[in-house]
């Protein structure tokens, strides 16, 4: 059961991928994505991140993606698009370096069982995740490394997040 | 549970981001191909996690957080940009050559 | 008693989101007949009430209507998008309802079944997260038209809503802390133990919640991304037809979920007040009804009256807020644009923010004491929220934090003229 | 209407006092509007809707095709053709009011020396489409909604 | 000296209504007022009719020195008479006179066809009392079919006899008397023997100052007074008696004779009265067409005119015929005259019908239906066409049918051509009102006006120019014929083409002697004579 959804999900997620970088009207390639982190958030849901999927949802889709469709329609650029898929060197360029990593990617990850094998010994073993969730909930589960281990780095992140507000304010706000 | 599957969808996700990256001028495309990217390695941190431990799901978190710092900050470049160029294609955006 | 599981969990789910489905799209229909009757006898006027008796048959004369009428497409729309637009409107608003326990769970010869669609193990962050997806029906439907005007009412749109599902969310923290989860069955569990409903304990949280709510769903006072007299309905002005319908259904479905949400985190849910009986809730496995002294847990008695009286007053409490959605709509003008970012960035953030410090110290001095969760506990909550909500109301209720229309010409002159040299040097 | 002063405008209070009025009407069973479908605006016996036209006895319109009604239409709406039926009687083969064009002045009902063509008590007009609008002769004699007073014969200020 | 004398002795001083006038001796007092615009009410005397009654007691006026009140219609007015016809024994004897009248009259003007002109209305109206004070029945007569196209309402009528004097001393065709005594005096006919028949009985609903006369064909079809009256010449034969157009909704409804002492009198007859629906005649070419590969195309105006004169200009080489039909204008027929002697010259032709005989009127001498049932013969035979054919119109078509160049024709609706006709002619121009087969073959196939749509002269019978105004809007693209013929002369010669129908009749006087130096000013409404010899020289 979980397989099929995997599968269905994997394949709406590369099918959305797939439609942003093809699609010409940049509103089409945001939807497409839009697709794509949906489908990511449902395979989430399936690797017992269910916190994570709410987010994913909420901050990509629900924020993000929504501040990203807001740009591209305060920049008008209407309903009439300049093609802006790069021609034949490029292209090739693109197909060779994404194989390429594709390639490496394969390699390093092609074997599967032997692999997770050959990473599992740093952890606790599988389904260390799903009994923490099945002890503290969803949401405890994650909070509480969070806010005992992480406690700096959170914090750290809120003053990035006012940076970031601060510094795309000055930039919006100005000509440059 | 599938974790061979998550990488694979992840690596292959990685690399769809990164060909858009290539072959797209338009600026707003080339930041959603890179919230892709950013995406594509979530999931793996996802997937690793079941057998690793809940902190990369934090790291996910932490990842989510900068995303958006970062989708405000070039949207907000990406503005300033469009106000001066009156385009969003990259090609044009040759700041030393205006 | 034991939980419904295997071949019969199936069966009871499927039935569950088939008449939860139903019954939400039903009500959805009968809450525009309502509108329409209420605000008809609020200007003294009579309101449908010529299709079938009092009218009741209005509403699928409507729905018939809106079937068989023409469909129109601008010639300029994308057409793809503008058929997305109302689908992905509508989606998010049926999907919710699917989160909210509507009544205690109901025994069974095959076991208890939950009175809940899904009790996801994120609760209301599911909530929260499709209500951000429907921004993108309307911000699509609006783009895809081709139309100044419902384009503009988009662009409203979805920075109100953005602004607003902060502050929603900011007022929800307070509700999560006391709850200390996010799913929506322990919520209720949370209140019956509290023996207070969150709306007393949580005031002020109870309040920018309702606030932000009518905003998130566009109804007046914050219908600015439709506003008649100034968009010519906004986002939805080229529609017609089925594709108009959907965003109506979703407008009103959003309303009805929204009710039902209030209903279950401010005011107990399906809980019965002043009743013990109704309260249950799954402890590791077993349905108790609360705790004795020592901690030892009560085994509570489900049974299907209960549950049919559990509906019943969670059907009351949603209709509350539903006539309460009606009620000031037809009473408050709306707001002018400025106003409503301010009212959300400037005022409902900041408060919510303070909110949570106050009741997360509250909390905490209260645990420290080592209050047990109970009566008393809420009540000083309760003392506390009040205060703050008495404080804020107070100060909300000058023309100091909204301001009239002529605020700015009541500014001090030089500070006036500063404003327009600003806006000259800009030029 | 005076503006408070700066700091003293309500708004919280002045929301509620809203909510309050219309809470009020909701329940009020007594209301100061007239509740239109079952109740009806009473009409004054000089109002003037659309047309009727009367009848004989043996249902032949009182109309006797003379013109005067087209020749002092102002709006120019009435289209009338006479002829002659079997007994010799002049009559309205063709006689059509575009209810669009008229302006309800009652003219035609003043002018008509056989006291036919009427401006009648009536406003309920709603149609599917325009043409039905332009009513024929048939239509004209179905009418029977009650028809204008335009003076009182007994009062000889109203004339 | 002499002539002071001449006028003491010849002609009469009086004053009518403060008005002085002088008059010849003899002259009635009726005649004297309308000379100083004072018009009496009168119904039994007819300026037409020779006989005068005085039996109507309308037109009683006061006299001074005269004790009772005199019939103004046949009283010769003295020298230094004062008349008054407002003063208040007048004015009184009409009230009255009207109250009689009113007596029987029913007061059914709703349906009566006069309504609107009816003078029993206006005077009534004008000098009436407001209220009847009549309580008795009125007696009825129900109506009478008096033959032909009268309807007679015995209710309505006033007796003036109008009807019955017209009969005797115009038509000299008594037909009508009156029948009874007092109040039951009736018109009727003789026996069986109606009015069916009688050429000149249509006159007599003109003449019934009531609607105790109407027509059966105008019965109920219009109401008086939403026609609009165009002056005209009747176009049915080539005595061209004056008449108006009555209008509406652009159609005719029905012809009126106009006075014209020097044609018609007062009136017309019957055979033109009735022949006026082909002006309403819907089958009318609308558009301009040109012949492109076997197919007519409908097109413009200039493109037609650019078109046809190209054409007309190669083909004029072989020969040019043309064939025009009577009953259009001088105007037209000399533009197509012109439109030929731009191609170099070639024959004019009409042809039109001849009746058997002529129908005189007995009491109007020179008023007759003309044997040549065409108005314009006459014209045509002036601008140099040549009359062929036989006397229904027909025949003769051999020379056009076979000739190989220029081909124009214009009005004639060739009913007698056959399948063939004008394919063998390089250019086929054809120019006409209403549809025709004959145009199957034509190469330009122009939509013109009939006389009734256009401003232009006739010249009678006996050569008197008289002019007609459009009555009716032209429908689709018709435009007169003089415009478009004139336009492609002037397109093959380099001339400037006339733009107005008067500057089209002064370009007659190029073409025929008698004309020239003519314009429509001295023409006027009632016609001219042709000055001196009329025998019609071609320039």
């Amino acid at each position: 059961m979980a397989e099929v959804f995997f599968y269905l999900l994997a394949a709406l997620a590369i099918g959305g991928g797939v439609g942003m970088v093809t699609r010409k009207n940049p509103v089409g390639s945001l939807l497409f994505l839009v697709l794509t982190l949906a489908s990511l958030a449902g395979i989430f849901v399936l690797l017992d991140a269910h916190f994570l999927a709410a987010i994913q949802v909420v901050v990509y889709a629900g924020a993000i993606m929504v501040l990203f469709l807001f740009v591209i329609m305060l920049l008008n650029l209407g309903h009439d698009y300049q093609p802006d898929i790069r021609g034949g060197l490029w292209m090739v360029m693109g197909f060779a370096l994404s194989g390429l990593l594709g390639g490496i990617l394969a390699q390093r990850f092609g074997g599967g069982g032997e692999l997770t094998g050959a990473l599992l010994p740093v952890a606790g073993g599988p389904g260390a995740v799903r009994a923490l969730v099945e002890e503290h909930n969803a949401v405890g589960a994650i909070a509480g490394p969070m806010f005992r281990d992480y406690l700096v780095p959170f914090e750290v992140t809120s003053v990035l997040l006012l940076v970031a507000i601060v510094g795309a304010i000055v930039l919006a706000k100005r000509r440059i | 549970m599938m974790l061979a599957e998550s990488l694979v969808l992840s690596a292959i996700l990685f690399v769809i981001g990164t060909f858009g990256v290539l072959v797209r001028r338009n600026a707003i495309i080339i930041f959603l191909c890179i919230e892709l990217q950013l995406n594509a390695v979530n999931l793996a941190f996802v997937a690793l996690s079941q057998y690793v431990g809940i902190e990369g799901q934090v790291f996910v978190f932490f990842v989510m957080t900068v995303a958006a710092a970062e989708a405000a900050v070039g949207l907000a470049l990406i503005i300033a940009i469009f106000r001066h160029y009156e385009t969003v294609n990259v090609d044009q955006f040759n700041l030393l050559r205006s | 008693m034991e939980k419904v599981a295997g071949t019969a969990f199936l069966i009871a789910s499927s039935a569950k989101v088939v008449a939860t489905f139903t019954l939400v799209l039903l009500s959805v229909a009968y809450i525009t007949l309502l509108e329409r009757r209420l605000a008809a006898f609020m200007q003294d006027r009579r309101g449908p009430n010529r299709v079938g008796p009092f009218g009741l048959l209005q509403p699928i004369a409507d729905g018939l209507k809106n079937l068989l009428k023409e469909e129109t497409s601008p010639a300029a729309a994308s057409r793809f998008y503008f058929f997305l637009g109302p689908m992905l409107s509508l989606m998010p608003a049926t999907v919710i309802f699917a989160v909210v326990p509507f009544a205690a769970p109901l025994p069974t010869p095959w076991g208890v079944v939950d009175m809940i669609v899904a009790d996801l193990p994120v609760g209301i962050l599911f909530v929260l997260a499709l209500s951000s997806l429907a921004v993108y029906g309307i911000v699509l439907g609006g783009w895809a038209s081709n139309n100044k005007y419902a384009f503009l009412g988009a662009l409203r749109s979805s920075a109100q809503m953005v602004s607003y599902e902060v502050a929603l969310g900011l007022s929800l923290v307070a509700v999560l802390m006391l709850a200390g989860n996010v799913t929506l069955t322990e919520m209720v569990w949370r209140q019956q133990q509290l023996d207070w409903w969150f709306a007393f304990p949580l005031a002020l949280a109870f309040l920018l919640f309702v606030i932000s709510a009518f905003a998130e769903n566009n109804r007046l006072p914050f219908d600015l991304p439709e506003a008649e007299s100034e968009l010519i309905t906004g986002y939805h002005t080229e529609y017609s037809a089925m594709k108009f319908s959907m965003f109506f259904i979703a407008e009103y479905a959003h309303l009805l979920t929204n009710s039902a949400l209030m209903a279950t985190l401010f005011l107990g849910g399906w809980d019965i007040p002043f009743w013990r009986g109704d309260d249950m809730f799954w402890v590791g496995g077993a349905l108790v009804s609360g705790f004795d002294a020592t901690g030892a847990p009560l085994l509570a008695e489900p049974a299907w009256w209960k549950t049919a009286l559990t509906l019943a007053a969670f059907a009351a409490k949603t209709s509350f807020f539903v006539f309460l959605y009606i009620w000031v709509r037809w009473t408050l003008p709306r707001f002018r644009y400025d106003q409503v970012m301010h009212l959300g960035w400037k005022v409902m953030i900041p408060t919510a923010l303070a909110y949570i410090m106050l009741i997360g110290g509250t909390i905490l001095v209260l645990d420290a004491l080592r209050t047990p969760y109970g009566f008393t506990y809420g009540l000083v909550l309760t003392a506390v929220s009040l205060v703050a909500t008495g404080l804020f109301v107070f100060v909300l209720d000058r023309d100091r934090i909204i301001g009239g229309a002529d605020l700015t010409r009541r500014r001090s002159g030089t500070e006036y003229q500063r404003a327009e040299m600003i806006v000259a040097s800009d030029l | 209407m005076t503006r408070p002063e700066p700091g003293r405008a309500s708004y919280v209070r002045a929301a509620l006092k809203g909510m309050a009025l219309t809470f009020r009407h909701l329940v009020n069973p007594h209301k100061v509007t007239y509740q239109y479908p079952e109740e009806r605006y009473p009409l004054s016996p000089r109002w003037r809707g659309t047309h009727r036209m009367e009848v004989h006895a043996d249902g032949r319109p009182k109309c006797v095709a003379c013109g005067l009604c087209p020749t002092v239409c102002p709006a120019n709406c009435i289209r009338l053709v006479g002829g002659e039926d079997d007994n010799g009687n002049r009559y309205p083969i063709v006689y059509e009011i575009d209810e669009f064009r008229c302006i309800f002045c009652g003219m035609c009902q003043e002018v008509c020396p056989v006291e036919a063509i009427h401006v009648g008590q009536h406003y309920e007009n709603a149609e599917y489409s325009r043409d039905r609008f332009v009513y024929d002769l048939d239509r004209l004699m179905a009418q029977d909604h009650p028809v204008t007073h335009l003076w009182d014969p007994s009062d000889p200020r109203t004339e | 000296m002499s002539e002071t004398e001449t006028k003491a002795t010849d002609t009469v001083r009086c004053t009518i209504d403060g008005r002085e006038v002088v008059v010849p001796r003899g002259t009635t007092i009726l005649h004297a007022a309308e000379k100083v615009g004072v018009k009496v009410p009168h119904y039994c005397y007819h300026p037409g009719i020779p006989s005068r009654p005085a039996m109507c007691r309308m037109c009683l006026v006061e006299v001074e020195k005269m004790p009772k009140l005199q019939p103004a219609c046949v009283t010769p007015v003295q020298d230094g008479q004062v008349v008054r016809t407002e003063g208040a024994n007048a004015r009184r004897m009409r009230q009255a006179v009207l109250e009689f009248y009113l007596l029987n009259h029913p007061l059914d003007c709703p349906v009566c066809d006069q309504s609107g002109e009816c003078k029993l209305q206006d005077y009534v109206f004008a000098e009436g009392r407001k209220h009847g004070r009549g309580t008795e029945p009125k007696r009825v007569f129900g109506r009478d079919d008096f033959g032909g196209d009268v309807l007679f309402y015995g209710d309505r009528c006033v007796m003036c006899t109008r009807c019955v004097r017209f009969m005797n001393e115009i038509a000299e065709d008594p037909r009508l008397c009156v029948v009874e005594r007092g109040d039951r005096s009736i018109i009727d006919t003789f026996f069986e023997e109606g009015l069916a028949g009688s050429p000149w009985a249509g006159n007599i609903v003109d003449i019934c100052p009531v609607g105790a006369l109407v027509s059966k064909d105008f019965l109920h079809k219009q109401r008086a007074w939403d026609l609009d009256h165009t002056p005209s010449i009747c176009p049915n034969c080539s005595q061209g008696c004056n008449i108006q157009l009555h209008v509406r909704d652009n159609a005719v409804q029905r012809l009126r004779p106009r006075p014209n002492l020097d044609v018609n009198g007062y009136w017309m007859c019957d055979y033109g009265r009735q022949r006026y629906e082909w002006m309403n005649s819907g089958e009318r070419i609308e558009a301009a067409m040109v012949r492109e590969s076997g197919r007519a195309k409908a097109v413009g105006w200039p493109e037609a005119l650019a078109r046809a004169a190209e054409a007309l200009r190669g083909a004029a080489a072989a020969g040019v015929v043309a064939l025009a039909s009577p009953f259009h204008s001088n105007e037209d027929l000399a533009a197509t005259a012109a439109l030929v002697g731009a191609l170099g010259g070639g024959s004019l032709l009409y042809r039109s019908e001849l009746a058997a005989n002529e129908v005189r009127c007995p009491g109007y001498p020179g008023l007759a239906r003309r044997r040549e049932l065409a108005p314009n013969g006459r014209g045509a035979e002036l601008l140099g066409f040549r009359r062929v054919g036989d006397e229904h119109a027909s025949g003769d078509l051999e020379e056009l049918t076979t000739h190989g160049g220029v081909l124009i024709v214009l009005g004639d609706p060739l009913l007698d051509a056959d399948a063939s006709f004008g394919t063998g002619a390089q250019a086929f121009l054809y120019a006409n009102p209403h549809t025709s087969a004959a145009a199957r073959h034509a190469h330009f196939v122009l939509p013109v006006t009939t006389f009734a749509e256009a401003e232009g002269t006739f010249t009678n019978f006996a050569g008197r120019l008289q002019r007609f105004w459009p009555g009716l809007a032209a429908p689709g693209m018709a435009r007169p014929a003089w415009q478009a013929l004139w336009a492609i002369a002037a397109a093959l010669t380099g001339q400037i083409a006339p733009t107005t129908a008067a500057e089209a009749f002064r370009r007659i006087g190029r073409q025929v002697a008698e004309l020239e130096g003519l314009t429509y000013e001295q023409i006027g409404p009632t016609g001219a004579p042709l000055p001196a010899s009329v025998s019609g020289s071609v320039r």
